[in-house]
């Protein structure tokens, strides 16, 4: 039963990874890119507390521990160039 | 199936259901601000409720959880920030009908 | 599962050797050897997989009596962690030369740079 | 399990191959360097469906956050000479 539903959960998340995929792939100035790549971030830590609780390993949250900490550097990292900074 | 599994089944699928309006919105949107709203709240709001679920699922994993949590809510509002002042002082296009008033208090007094 | 990963890492290399070759702006051939880095890692980490076989560190859900028939073989997966940070270090070196001759030349073209042609 | 596990391999292996070709084939520079951290960051992903997290940690860590900031500190030094 509750596999069923991580079964939909991680389906649903997939669908929405495509949809920023597609923005990324697709989005006209370099900004709309950067935003994508900020959402595709934040699905990838949800798909990996997914494959956590599939596989039933506690350790593998750590890798989402980086995740959440060391994403927004290449946004900072983009969004100061964009301005002319850095 | 006990009623934690109940709670945090209900909890992942609602998450994931505001990711996929995040993703819809990030497509559907007609510019870069309004895409910048729909893919950075929403996306936070469904990333904490699927954190949620996960700890109702497995309760000794919480702690690590949380920290996960304080650290998506610490950095995405930053990120998002400064993603829109720099496509603001950039000048990117607006879609038509916006309603710009920074520009408009530059314009007045610079 | 396997099958797929490698295909991905092998197509990674190529396009990576296709933009380093095909490319004449120098920052560009070096984001291009980046993209045929991580393919190689993928393809190391790749053959180090076996089938239905967890992580191998041990903790409660994997205790040390039947380790050895549980867990996978760590030694490829310390030869590529060792291959990231190497590879960090080779394109600190690269940007580092793509500078320089950017100093020297002003330009990122490496057309421009005739020197030992002749 | 595995059904999952499969189609989430496609999907990455997928959006890695798209990232890549943005990489290679893309016309500005900016997005050819965060399309290549994007595919750092995806491989990681597959490197913990591969059953090795320490690797998927080192490669989030450096092979996309500090290898993309690397990038951004010399394309903005060069700013001015990148003509084609």
């Amino acid at each position: 039963m509750v596999d069923i539903l991580i079964y939909i959960a991680a389906a649903v998340t997939g669908i929405a990874f495509l949809f920023a995929l597609y923005r990324f792939l697709k989005g006209p100035t370099a900004a709309d890119r950067v935003v994508a790549f900020d959402t595709m971030t934040l699905v990838t830590v949800v798909f990996i507390v997914i494959i956590a609780l599939a596989e039933g390993r506690g350790i593998y949250l750590d890798v989402a521990v980086i995740y959440a900490l060391l994403s927004f550097l290449g946004v900072i990292a983009v969004a100061r160039y964009l301005e002319r900074g850095l | 199936m006990t009623i934690g599994g109940i709670i945090g089944g209900i909890l992942m699928l609602s998450g994931a259901a505001f990711l996929f309006l995040a993703g819809l919105g990030l497509v559907r949107m007609p510019d870069l601000f309004n895409r910048l709203q729909a893919g950075t709240k929403a996306t936070t709001l469904g990333t904490l409720l699927t954190l949620a679920g996960a700890a109702c699922l497995r309760p000794d994993w919480a702690v690590k959880l949380l920290l996960i949590g304080l650290f998506i809510l610490f950095t995405n509002p930053i990120s998002s920030q400064v993603l829109a002042r720099a496509a603001h002082r950039t000048g990117t296009p607006q879609a038509a009908g916006t309603v710009d008033r920074l520009a408009e208090d530059r314009e007045k007094r610079p | 599962m396997a099958l797929i990963a490698m295909a991905a890492g092998f197509i990674l290399i190529l396009i990576g050797f296709y933009g380093a070759l095909t490319n004449r702006n120098i920052l560009r051939m070096i984001v291009a050897f980046t993209v045929a880095d991580t393919g190689v890692n993928i393809v190391m980490v790749t053959v180090g997989y076996l089938r239905d076989r967890t992580a191998p560190i041990l903790d409660n859900a994997v205790p040390a009596a039947d380790a050895a028939a549980r867990i996978i073989d760590p030694v490829p997966q310390a030869l590529v962690l060792t291959a990231i940070v190497i590879g960090m270090g080779v394109t600190a070196l690269m940007l580092a030369f793509a500078y320089r001759f950017y100093e020297k030349k002003r330009t990122l073209d490496i057309t421009k740079c005739t020197e030992l042609k002749w | 399990m595995s059904a999952l596990f499969i189609a989430l391999t496609i999907l990455l292996t997928v959006a890695m191959i798209g990232a890549a070709l943005v990489a290679v084939l893309g016309k500005s520079m900016p997005i050819a360097i965060l399309s290549a951290g994007l595919v750092s960051l995806l491989a990681s992903v597959l490197f913990l469906l591969l059953a090795a997290p320490d690797v998927a940690m080192t490669e989030a860590a450096i092979g996309s956050g500090l290898t993309t900031f690397l990038f951004f500190f010399i394309l903005g030094r060069v700013r001015g000479g990148e003509h084609d």
